[in-house]
């Protein structure tokens, strides 16, 4: 399973998140310049977090127009594997390859703190290691987090629980005080009706190194790992 | 021999220039001529206490800089250490204090975009950063507003460029209320084989000018009378620059790859006053001359004047000198990160700073007038302590009326700003990026990262950033010697041995003699502990005239420690474990409550003598602690501060979610 | 022919504005009590050359609605003159 | 009396507007060449009840100064409509 990670001017995270694909799980991992168009060496392809350009206007307004974004489109369509990780799900959603959008935290600040996550879908190759209803401890860094749709897509994103994972308490539960940056229905990430393309706001790379205390994160990437497996 | 004719600048505009009379004849005499006004206000820049420390190098000789694993001091853009296995750090701390007065939002943004370009001007990626925040009390709004705007400037800019913000301190008193202190560190990962020098070299070699474009920005503020700057109205002219943490971004990668080049003979961040500074301090480091045409720089707006282009201090700009013939290499390189990179000059033979605009020569001068020549105050130091000093001395401690409820005064410490939880302003710092945080903020009483090298070998760097200013201003020379000795301990809490210090020396106006003697003692006091405990001083940052209404502030000489853990599994954090563990008081109980923030919060005094720091009792307690660390035999440890014993209890207790019971015998 | 196109981002009246509940919030505070609904938005400000009116505006309208506008979120309105 | 006001804040002329450049640059690369100059600022709609359009102004007014725009980097300038 070859993984891509892109890299618009502006996204920092594309080493956090090849320290565990490669450094972890050994997967054979290369970077994305955003104006590549050619993804056709990646089974795999992740957009990490960061500022891309400089999340000006708003975050991932400019990036979706990159080259390579026409390229991860068609990837997708073909029923390729798509992860967008924090500024990533809001380039797809800029992109519309996911429904949707992410708007400023709630009470207006930047957050860096460790959250509950209750996993729902456990179909998609990022979940499939949890068993639904298991809460999960790992950690979220953003300022315009906060998921919106109008009533009808949040209702199509419930009926074919295309819902991820959910921000909630230890317990599981979803109290409002739970809910971090004010998404609506708690919604931490999402995947497409197909289930290949998944985008939540939360890093679940910065815990997945035992050394630093933390691996709730690393089942997310080891899907891949046995994914590849069941393509040898 | 003074020169017959007549100066052309008027008395305001020298005093606009801050450049007194005799500051004047003595470029008078440097120079054998009157200077122009482009020169004047060069030299008005580099002669300003940020640029040449002329009232505290005298003071800053004594402080020890060599050691074993230093292998830059002070003089370069910041000190580089050897953690070994040819894992090399660099890292320094710089103050924005003005800027972040006038607008808190950008003063701090561009406070941490400075001091990461020091950091990667070396070759060395950015890694981690720290701040030492100081405000007036919050319940006045505008030190709310202050407060809010430079935590949300950190965070602002901090979490864009990608450098996680792992650590700091923040304090709060009356004597910052006019004057916030913002004070910036940041520690880097040496990522080029040679460590990249800013003397420039080889006669003939290009300029280059690299990053964002120029504008008028950050002239409206600085010392110049609005007379020098083009019609532009005053409404258009802002005080403060604005910070790009994107392009910043783009320019780490630019740099750290055309260092990798081998291309690169020298490289210098544009910090304060931009192209003067850096052309300057390159030609005179080199021993050389340079030689720029102002056409050629890459400018934000028309009609610039050589003034407005000199003195500029648009951010996100670095001058570098390369090897001829390989300066397209470089520009390839910049040009692909979106980036602006021109030859602008060259080196030449003679040691000057000639300047070209509009194909005439505006500025010609030896480089070391500008760097070395500067006036040094070596100031008399008063013999006696002043009379505020004494009356705190003789303050006595019976005359205080004992608690009636301890609880209460517990409950009050904790609810104080100065030690309540900083969560509200960390939580808004990435500290998590770059996957190589250990011990975050809140869980110890250092931060704590791993280092890792290409063969895989792990490592552990702690950073603390400490000064109870209080301390120094009632007793500078101890307080000096506890802001080192806090540091130190701080580090060892988590396990690290301290290595090397960097200090940012942020104090009130040194004509005033009570000011110039706190500055005297509390460098005296710093240079006896950075001696004694092995942690040389590896450069760092003056800030002076830090005062409201003729009010100086506390002296603050904020230290920032680095040190090192050779096991990363044995690291330590400051809450409690598991219940059944035994509470040890490391070192002797009892001490003063001189200077307490006992006595601040409570009853409301700022007095009395600080606590003694006996340094090798602080080398046995703080060797004894690491010791104990790596054996196992201490699960976790915290340094007892501001609030006491009481205090450091409650807070093990707090982040360990657990109790403790204490018999307090008498 | 140079034309000045200012453009307007406001968020859907749907859409929860924090900024605007918090600049109400603030003008309270300060005293501003009969101010009763605030909305903040973007403003954007550019200059472009076309050949005729009718082109830019249609370059305007295309530029915000791919770019300067998110549809799911945000409505925009702009007004056009020639420099 | 209630009125509308929209406020217009921007930047100094003189002041880098890293937002303006980026999206510059991104239209640049969408094929929109010729845009040449873009400046991003913020945009405020304020509903206020006043007794006459002159009060409404002078309120409008020193919000804008006292909260909505920074002095030492913004301009502002505002219109006001009887609703």
């Amino acid at each position: 399973m070859k993984i891509g990670i892109v890299v618009f001017p502006g996204t920092n995270r594309e080493r956090d998140v090849a320290q565990v694909t490669e450094g972890l799980l050994g997967c054979p991992t290369q970077f994305l310049w955003h104006q590549q168009t050619d993804l056709s060496d990646s089974d795999v392809v992740i957009l990490p977090g960061g500022f891309s350009y400089g999340d000006y206007l708003r975050c991932g307004a400019v990036a979706r127009f990159s080259p390579i974004m026409q390229a991860v489109r068609q990837h997708a369509e073909r029923g390729g594997y798509v992860l967008g990780i924090c500024n990533g799900f809001q380039v797809l959603t800029e992109a519309g390859l996911l429904p949707g959008a992410l708007v400023r935290n709630r009470d207006l600040k930047f957050i860096c703190d460790w959250v509950h996550l209750r996993l729902e879908n456990t179909r998609s190759l990022w979940t499939r290691g949890y068993h639904a209803g298991q809460v999960i401890y790992v950690p979220v860094a953003h300022g315009e987090g906060c998921y919106y749709a109008d009533p009808d897509t949040i209702q199509r994103l419930e009926d074919n629980q295309q819902v991820v994972v959910r921000y909630s308490d230890a317990q599981g539960e979803c109290p409002d005080a739970a809910n971090i940056n004010g998404s609506l229905n708690h919604i931490a990430g999402i995947c497409n009706q197909r289930g290949n393309v998944v985008g939540l706001m939360p890093h679940p790379e910065n815990a997945c190194d035992p050394a630093l205390g933390n691996s709730d994160g690393l089942k997310f990437f080891e899907g891949m790992v046995t994914e590849a497996l069941a393509f040898t | 021999m003074v020169l017959a004719s007549p100066s052309p600048f008027t008395a305001e505009q020298l005093q606009a220039h801050r450049l007194t009379p005799n500051e004047y004849e003595q470029i008078v005499r440097l120079l054998d001529r009157h200077p122009n006004l482009n020169e004047l206000g060069m030299f008005s820049v580099m002669w300003s206490e940020h640029c040449c420390y002329k009232n505290s190098k005298p003071l800053l000789r004594n402080f020890p800089t060599t050691g074993p694993k230093i292998l830059v001091g002070p003089g370069e853009n910041a000190g580089v250490v050897d953690f070994g296995d040819g894992l090399r750090v660099a890292f320094k701390i710089e103050s924005h204090n003005h800027p972040s007065a006038v607008e808190p939002y950008q003063g701090a943004a561009t406070g941490v975009g400075g001091i990461l370009r020091d950091i990667f001007t070396m070759g060395a990626r950015p890694i981690a950063s720290l701040n030492a925040l100081r405000f007036g009390p919050l319940d006045n709004p505008r030190n709310r507003h202050i407060f809010s705007g430079v935590v949300a400037g950190i965070s602002g800019y901090g979490n864009s460029v990608g450098v996680p913000t792992i650590g700091g301190e923040i304090y709060f008193d009356e004597t910052y209320s006019g004057n916030p202190l913002v004070n910036a560190m940041a520690i880097g990962l040496m990522e080029t084989e040679e460590i990249v020098v800013s003397g420039a070299q080889g006669v003939g070699n290009p300029v280059l000018y690299v990053g964002s474009t120029t504008g008028r920005d950050g002239m409206g503020g600085a010392s110049f009378a609005s007379a020098e700057l083009t019609d532009k109205s005053e409404k258009d002219r802002p005080a403060v620059q604005v910070g790009d943490p994107f392009l910043e971004k783009l320019l780490i990668e630019a740099c750290l790859e055309a260092f990798k080049t081998g291309a690169v003979v020298a490289a210098q961040d544009m910090g304060a006053a931009g192209l003067t500074c850096s052309t300057s301090e390159m030609a005179s480091k080199g021993g050389v001359g340079i030689e720029l045409d102002l056409d050629i720089v890459p400018a934000r707006e028309k009609g610039m004047s050589a003034y407005e282009f000199l003195l500029s201090e648009s951010q996100e700009r670095m001058l570098f000198v390369a090897h001829k013939g390989r300066e397209d290499e470089l520009i390839e390189i910049f040009h692909r990160w979106g980036l602006q990179a021109v030859v602008a000059g060259r080196v030449i033979a003679q040691p000057l700073v000639r300047i070209l605009h509009k194909g005439s020569v505006v500025v010609e001068v030896p480089a070391t007038t500008l760097t070395e020549e500067a006036p040094v105050y070596a100031r008399a130091v008063l013999t006696e302590p002043p009379a505020y000093v004494q009356e705190a001395w003789n303050w006595d401690v019976q005359t205080l009326a004992q608690p009636s409820d301890w609880t209460e005064v517990l409950l009050k410490l904790l609810d104080s700003p100065t030690i309540a939880s900083k969560k509200w302003a960390y939580r808004q710092y990435d500290c998590l990026i770059q996957g190589n945080s250990l011990v975050l903020p809140g869980a110890g009483d250092a931060a704590v990262i791993r280092l890792q090298t290409v063969t895989g070998i792990s490592r552990g760097l702690a950073a603390t950033v400490d000064c109870n200013s209080r301390y120094v201003y009632l007793d500078p020379y101890e307080g000096g010697k506890a802001a080192v000795a806090e540091a130190a301990r701080n580090l060892s809490c988590v396990g690290a041995e301290p290595i090397a210090v960097t200090d940012n020396l942020n104090f009130g106006s040194p004509e005033k003699p009570e000011v110039y003697w706190q500055m005297a003692e509390a460098c005296r006091g710093i240079s006896e502990a950075c001696s004694f405990l092995g942690t040389p001083v590896t450069g760092g940052n003056v800030s002076l005239y830090n005062e409201t209404h003729g009010q100086p502030i506390y002296p603050t000489p904020v230290i920032g420690m680095v040190g090192i853990l050779d096991n990363l599994e044995k690291h330590c954090t400051l809450g409690f474990k598991k219940v059944g563990d035994l509470v040890y008081l490391l070192g002797q109980a009892g001490g003063t409550l001189g200077a307490s923030e006992y006595l601040k919060v409570i009853h409301e005094m700022a007095t009395g003598r600080p606590p003694r720091i006996n340094l090798t009792q602080e080398q046995k307690v703080q060797s004894t602690c690491r010791l104990g660390i790596t054996q196992d035999w201490i699960c976790s440890a915290h340094d007892i501060a501001e609030g006491g014993l009481l205090v450091a209890l409650a807070e093990s207790a707090i982040v360990g979610d657990l109790g403790v019971q204490v018999e307090v015998s008498d | 022919m140079k034309f000045r196109a200012t453009v307007q981002i406001t968020l859907r009246p749907s859409v929860l504005d924090p900024q605007g509940v918090a600049v109400r919030a603030g003008l309270q505070q300060m005293g501003y009590a009969q101010v009763e609904e605030v909305r903040v938005g973007k403003y954007v400000q550019l200059e472009l050359e076309a050949e005729t009116e009718e082109q830019a505006r249609q370059q305007v309208d295309r530029i915000s609605d791919q770019l300067l506008a998110n549809p799911v979120i945000e409505n925009y309105h702009f007004d056009l003159v020639a420099v």
